[in-house]
């Protein structure tokens, strides 16, 4: 099982030929030669540079609300403030941050290259997805600038149809936001199916690459529910449809059902690309073939299967019935082992290896022990009977961000620091990379570690007022925030530095073996300047340093001398 | 998910990759189409079939949607692959309706009219 | 340039080797690539296997993106399954079944074109795409009488009736919906025709004038000499006309059907009847109301007038209210309805927007035997809108 | 042999104090036990597979450090299929077991036995009314102790959410149905009630107390003479319009503000509006009673008339049908569950209306 996905005979590559036509960033150049590209690279780095600055905002937002929570009672802004800010915060972080980061951003840029093709299949829906995202921001932005939002991100009716704030601006651009989402996945489902290089066989793609797949099945089956979620919601406000208005005989608890249907799976879109980032730092910076890639591989598409069947975990206080709740928790226990399944094998990866420290794998070390806590904290809100008090409390808080924000932005900032260089022919400063990944694991468990405790203890989530008793812990998680914020700016600031001084990248600084390592830094207009052939991924025994270039070269010579499996 | 593999068995002569529909195929499964249309309006309008009402007129439908599918849409030639994802998405419908459908069921009773009835006339003050 | 050197060892690799088994010139050349092939597809069939793969997957969206609204269909109808069995009768269930044999021929006139296209039968597939964007506007005419008549006869959604906040208005002076019915029920129903038709004769007039629009596409483009202008014009008359005839055969059918077109009068006349009664009794109650100089009781006859001229009291509507056998909140079965025929008619119109891109495209003689992919692929999605069709027929017009 | 694994590892008695390391507020009803062991329970298996993953995490990070660019690799397996499959399916069975005590403990929660006190919950932004069977309505939530108590709570708007953390107990309050909750109180005391389902401005305002009381006053108990009272005492003295605040004017006891919120509470307003119009199918609307009580004018009757006073007004609030008035239909008794005192200030909240 392990030979045919590590070394077949023949399956050896090229040498990288030197450069001989300009890389992407030079091929064209001027405003429309970005603004009408069809290149999945330079989408990608404008999908960068918009989720980037979502986060931005969403993270200002968070600020104001940590700071907000300094004290009780009223500190800088007023409780309609708050609720606004918590809610865009959410709306913010989730839509236009979350789902779109990874897929849109790194996925659109190493996906193809990883497969070794020239672009992804539908260039130009992938161009009208990254501009879907620019029209959902657009109505975020004139939600927040026309009377604000204040629902919480879960828009829950009948709160969500009567509330006089811009629900329906904001419901709108969260409908446009799916279909960007949606074209994403389908455009990597049908690219994963049918535009592969000879050679790439489907146990020798990348787990990236399979992580970004299994994401792009649940974007194309959920995402399109909560478009008519969405768009029932609007006409229920705008038109009174009547289906989840109490008075017209409709049910309220049924909005919630349309919502986690796609908003549970919608954790797997987050989460399983940032799974596909660690499996490929950990093994590249470990220097070791992932151990045990098909369990990884099948526990993807496993995840984003199981994904549908616990959405009811989400309501087990909410009115749904008990036994519903029983069904549900019962099948919310089976999403735990392939995730657990997942952190075994990264760390079986490391076993033996040769542990570098550089930036990417600092995040992914911070990656492994954050989501750790955040996947265990799940079984406590997976038991029914320890639910019921947590639900809908600080607990719940600390749980997703530790998923979401140590998982997924970890991840993704470490998937940023690993193919830099790559995207844009730059090297970082490694000491201050390091140092801010060490910053942003301490602040984010100083943010969210008291949560948990603060949760358990009885404080209800989306409080702008709390009682005195738990002001404590809300100063060590503000204190937290702000330093979380100060490792993220220096994370920035880290890359701007080496956008400007940056030395040249090599072609391959890490020693990889996937494809995009394989060719030029950065890479040309159409990925290679040769016919690229698929080889097993992982073999990174094969890649030889080489001090004039401080980069690894491959060395087929290795291939022969292949340590014993 | 080669294509040469799949494309092999059907034999698709000097048409490339395309399988063409004959003519009196077509016009057969539309009238076909159109008969089912016929009866199921008849019996909708003349027999009271009660509660097999729902049964039965779901029943024509699917069948009209079946061959709709299976030669409109040529499923029949179709990739298993293709086939198979459009099956599976039926899979997460029946989901989705299932379970949502069996916890309203589960707690419709708690529902009552007088919690309108209440709403109504505090509402009328 | 590099030769790849040996493909055979990779039989089971996600590009085809057709392409390659006679590609002296590596990776670039462009030299056997065809200008219907796009740059990053090597062979046709590649392209044909990614397009068809991308629009299942896209039916698939489409699919789940409508078992929301039947899944609220279902949860509504099990829960209220008496709204559904008062309020079907309201719509024409020969309309419906005309609508949907219209819509049944348009998917075989597109089967049939894209057995055309695959053929590289120009004016074969011509013709197929002209009947298929004919009938989708037939449907689209035949739906707009239905709305129309709804219109007139007041079955509309439930916020119509009541306040919505984003509306920041209360539709029909915030009535009870059921009043505003019994009201329409009740009235005479020659006027109520009378009134649909002048409706439609408005917006016939209306698409009468848009139909300048086409024609001037056309002539443009025949004096310039500007083929896809003058087709686009052509798909843009066939659409108009289509639409026209459509609002035509609603109205001759709903004429046909007279006697069961006045059969909902008659409904509603029997079901006035029987609440009249208790509407008098309720009535005669009310000796503390305002209006203490009226003591006579009123009939539900001078209520409804009331209600028309907007002055009964609310006291009088809530007996009114409650002497109706109306199912309360009935309106919702029309929200259902238009929310789900609306969305669906949205697609039609999106499908006919594609099929006039096709038909430019194919009056062009741009797809043969190996290029056919964009004709299957919106036949696919045109299949898909009649299967949601196939499905709402009998939910929303038959099943009592 | 599973169910002796199962009734060992959910044997609670066999935690030792110093594993016991759950982060709650100490327990103070019947459910304590099952959520607390089930939640020490997941406590020591987190800890265990934390320590786990990152001890190894460390432990591989300094022994397989890099230590050049080149290092000399190690020969390790790409993949061990006994191993992964030991790894997915061990697990498997705590989280069997987790599910096990969630499930137990969950249906015992959403069941309700057959004697419970009734209390009616009523949310709406941003307050909680709760009403107790003899008729008394209160912001805070009292309770007797060791008595099961079943709460019926709907919602007169959107979504809230009843969270009493040291009952362990949360139900969402739904709009347009009944949802229901119970629980048993073992100390007596007070405790915080919380809104946790999102619900607008106030949303973290909604915050009120859950007060146990006594079976007997203790005279060394709760110095709060409020908490120290037994539960009938308090009713006693929670009924007692004339004692309560809200209805003070200047220190003194103002019936017509009491009487208006009675007109509330009680329910009155859902037949009787305070104009000259009827409630549909509700009964006579009380401007025109008001001024009826202030000319003296006679009221017509079913069978003959009555003249319009004090005493009228108190027997058709007691015994309704006797009494009956042209055109209206019955109107519920409040016999018992409306006291003198009360009675008293809905006249002088009737009489008040006619200016």
């Amino acid at each position: 099982m392990a030979t045919d996905i590590s070394t077949t005979p023949g399956s050896h590559t090229q040498p990288v030929p030197p450069q001989t036509e300009p890389d992407y960033l030079h091929v064209s150049s001027g405003f429309s030669s970005w603004a009408f590209t069809l290149d999945h690279k330079r989408i990608g780095i404008m999908y960068l540079i918009g989720v980037m600055a979502a986060f931005a905002l969403g993270g200002v937002f968070a600020l104001i609300l940590r700071t907000e929570l300094l004290t009780p009672g009223p500190t800088i802004i007023s409780a309609d403030w708050y609720n606004q800010m918590f809610t865009l915060h959410g709306a913010v972080m989730v839509f236009l941050f979350i789902i779109p980061s990874i897929p849109g951003a790194l996925g659109n840029f190493v996906v193809p290259i990883m497969l070794g093709t020239k672009d992804v299949a539908f260039p130009q829906m992938n161009l009208a997805s990254f501009y879907l995202w620019v029209g959902g921001a657009i109505f975020f932005v004139a939600a927040l600038l026309t009377g604000g939002l204040d629902t919480g991100w879960t828009f829950y009716t009948p709160y969500s149809t009567t509330t006089s704030t811009s629900v329906i601006a904001a419901t709108f651009g969260a409908f446009i936001l799916g279909f960007s989402s949606i074209f994403t996945g389908l455009n990597f489902i049908v690219t994963v199916h049918t535009m592969r290089a000879p050679g790439m066989s489907w146990f020798r793609i990348p787990l990236f690459v399979w992580a970004i797949y299994a994401t792009a099945i649940i974007q194309v089956l959920a995402t399109p529910v909560l478009g008519i979620t969405l768009l029932m919601l609007i006409a229920e406000r705008a038109l009174g449809l009547g289906i989840f208005d109490p008075k017209m005989g409709g049910d309220p608890v049924l909005f919630q059902h349309f919502f986690w249907f796609y908003s549970h799976p919608a954790v797997y879109i987050m989460i399983l690309p940032a799974m596909g980032i660690i499996s490929e730092l950990i093994s590249t910076y470990s220097r070791r073939h992932i151990f045990g890639y098909r369990f990884i591989a099948f526990s993807s598409v496993g995840l984003a299967l199981l994904g549908f069947l616990v959405w009811g975990h989400h309501m087990f206080t909410s009115g749904q019935s008990p036994a519903m709740s029983v069904i549900f928790s019962a099948l919310t226990f089976s999403v735990a082992i392939p995730s657990a399944v997942k952190v075994f094998n990264w760390l079986a990866t490391m076993y033996r290896g040769s542990i570098s420290l550089a930036t990417p794998m600092c995040y992914a070390l911070a990656f492994l022990f954050l989501f750790t806590i955040g996947g265990l904290t799940g079984l406590f809100l997976g038991t029914l009977v320890v639910d019921v008090p947590l639900h809908d409390t600080y607990f719940v808080v600390a749980h997703f961000h530790y998923v979401m924000m140590g998982g997924t932005l970890i991840a993704f900032l470490g998937g940023i620091f690993h193919w830099w260089p790559k995207m844009t022919g730059k090297m970082y400063n490694e000491f201050w990379g390091q140092v801010s990944s060490v910053i942003v694991f301490l602040g984010f468990n100083l943010t969210f570690f008291p949560q948990f405790i603060l949760g358990t203890r009885g404080m209800p989530r989306r409080y702008y007022n709390y009682v005195p008793e738990f002001q404590s812990l809300h100063v060590m998680s503000t204190v937290g925030a702000y330093v979380l914020g100060l490792g993220l700016t220096i994370a920035l600031a880290v890359l701007i530095h080496s956008l400007m001084r940056g030395k040249k990248a090599p072609n391959n600084p890490w020693g990889a073996a996937t494809l995009e390592w394989q060719t030029t830094s950065p890479p040309p207009l159409y990925n290679f300047n040769y016919e690229p052939v698929g080889r097993d991924p992982y073999a990174l025994h094969e890649m030889e340093y080489d001090a004039s270039i401080d980069g690894y070269k491959h060395n087929p010579e290795l291939a022969k001398l292949a340590p014993a499996h | 998910m080669a294509h040469s593999h799949h494309d092999e068995g059907h034999g698709h002569g000097h048409h490339g990759f395309a399988h063409v529909m004959p003519v009196p195929l077509l016009l057969t499964v539309f009238f076909v189409l159109l008969g089912l249309t016929w009866v199921t309006t008849w019996v909708s309008a003349n027999v009271p079939l009660g509660s097999y009402e729902l049964i039965v007129s779901m029943g024509i439908a699917s069948v009209k949607a079946g061959l709709v599918m299976a030669f409109f849409m040529h499923m029949i030639h179709e990739k298993p692959f293709n086939i198979a994802i459009v099956f599976f998405s039926l899979v997460f419908v029946a989901l989705f309706v299932g379970f949502t459908l069996h916890d309203k069921f589960e707690y419709k009773d708690q529902e009552t009219e007088a919690v309108y009835d209440q709403i109504r006339l505090e509402q009328a003050k | 340039m590099t030769t790849v050197t040996d493909h055979s060892h990779h039989g089971d690799a996600g590009k085809p080797s057709v392409g390659h088994e006679h590609d002296a010139h590596g990776g670039h050349g462009h030299g056997d690539h065809p200008d219907f092939v796009a740059h990053h597809f090597d062979t046709p069939e590649q392209q044909f296997d990614a397009g068809k793969l991308g629009i299942w997957l896209f039916l698939v969206t489409e699919i789940l993106f409508f078992s929301g609204l039947f899944v609220a269909y279902t949860i509504y109808r099990t829960v209220h399954p008496e709204i559904f069995e008062y309020a079907h009768q309201f719509l024409n269930k020969y309309l419906g079944a005309i609508n949907t044999g219209v819509l049944l021929f348009s998917s075989l006139t597109m089967a049939w074109g894209v057995r055309c296209a695959q053929l590289g039968k120009r004016w074969g597939l011509v013709n197929c795409l002209g009947l298929t964007l004919f009938c989708a506007a037939v449907f689209l005419g035949v739906k707009t009488f239905e709305y129309a008549e709804k219109y007139e006869k007041r079955l509309l959604w439930s916020g119509s009736f009541v306040s919505a906040p984003d509306l920041g208005k209360e539709a029909w002076g915030g009535k009870p919906a059921a009043h505003v019915l019994h009201v329409n029920m009740e009235s005479d129903h020659a006027t109520l025709n009378k009134r649909v038709e002048d409706d439609l004769g408005y917006i016939m007039k209306l698409w009468f004038w848009v139909l300048m629009l086409p024609l001037a596409m056309m002539l443009v483009g025949h004096w310039m000499n500007y083929r896809s202008l003058r087709s686009t014009g052509i798909g843009g008359l066939i659409a108009i006309i289509g639409i026209m005839a459509g609002i035509q055969t609603g109205l001759i059918i709903h004429h046909q059907l007279e006697p069961h077109g006045s059969e909902h009068g008659e409904v509603a006349h029997v079901e006035g009847d029987a609440h009249a009664d208790p509407a008098k009794s309720g009535e005669s109650d009310s000796e503390l109301a305002t209006d203490k100089a009226d003591h006579e009781p009123k009939d539900a006859k001078t209520v409804e007038k009331e209600l028309v001229a907007g002055n009964a009291t609310e006291t009088e509507i809530h007996q009114f209210d409650r002497a109706e056998q109306i199912p309360r909140n009935w309106s919702v079965f029309f929200s259902i309805y238009y929310f789900m025929t609306g969305l669906h008619a949205f697609h039609i119109i999106g499908g006919m927007i594609a099929i006039t891109w096709l038909l430019v495209r194919a009056v062009n003689n741009e797809f043969h035997s190996l290029y056919f992919g964009p004709v299957d692929y919106v036949g696919l999605y045109w299949h898909l809108v009649d299967l949601i069709w196939i499905y709402l027929f009998p939910l929303l017009y038959l099943i009592h | 042999m599973t169910t002796t694994l199962l009734t060992l590892l959910a044997n609670d008695e066999l935690v030792p104090k110093w594993a016991n390391w759950n982060m709650f507020p100490e327990s103070n009803s019947t459910f304590g036990p099952a959520v607390d062991g089930a939640f020490n329970f997941i406590m020591w298996v987190c800890i265990f597979f934390f320590v786990l993953v990152c001890g190894l995490m460390v432990y591989f990070m300094v022994v397989y450090r890099r230590r050049t660019p080149n290092d000399k690799m190690m020969s390790s397996p790409t993949h061990n299929t006994p191993l992964e499959i030991f790894w997915t399916v061990v697990p498997s069975f705590l989280l069997v077991i987790m599910f096990a005590r969630g499930f137990a403990g969950f249906v015992d929660m959403r069941t309700p036995p057959a004697d419970c006190y009734d209390i009616k919950v009523i949310a709406k932004k941003w307050s909680w009314t709760f009403q107790y069977p003899d008729g008394t309505s209160t912001n805070e939530l009292h309770v007797p102790v060791d008595t099961n108590v079943r709460l019926t709570m709907r919602s007169d708007d959107v979504l809230h959410s009843l969270y009493i953390p040291t009952m362990r107990v949360k139900m969402d309050v739904v709009p347009g149905r009944y949802t229901y909750l119970w629980f048993k109180a073992l100390k007596p005391g007070q405790q915080h009630l919380f809104c946790t389902e999102y619900c607008g401005r106030e949303h973290s305002m909604m915050i009120t107390k859950c007060v146990v009381h006594p079976t007997q006053p203790d005279p060394n108990g709760n110095e709060d003479a409020l908490l120290n009272m037994d539960f009938p005492q308090w009713l006693v003295y929670a009924s007692d319009i004339t004692r309560n605040k809200n209805f003070m004017t200047d220190g003194k006891f103002d019936p017509v503000k009491a009487g208006a919120e009675l007109y509330k509470t009680k329910g009155c307003s859902a037949c009787h509006s305070l104009t000259d119009q009827r409630i549909a199918n509700g009964g006579p609307p009380w401007l025109p009673l008001s001024h009826a009580l202030k000319t003296g004018e006679e009221i017509q009757l079913q069978d003959g008339s009555v003249k319009a006073d004090d005493n009228y007004v108190r027997e058709s609030i007691l015994a309704p049908n006797a009494k009956r008035r042209t055109g209206y239909g019955n109107m519920p008794s409040y016999q018992g569950q409306m006291k003198d005192p009360e009675i008293d200030a809905i006249i002088a909240f009737i009489k008040s209306l006619d200016k």
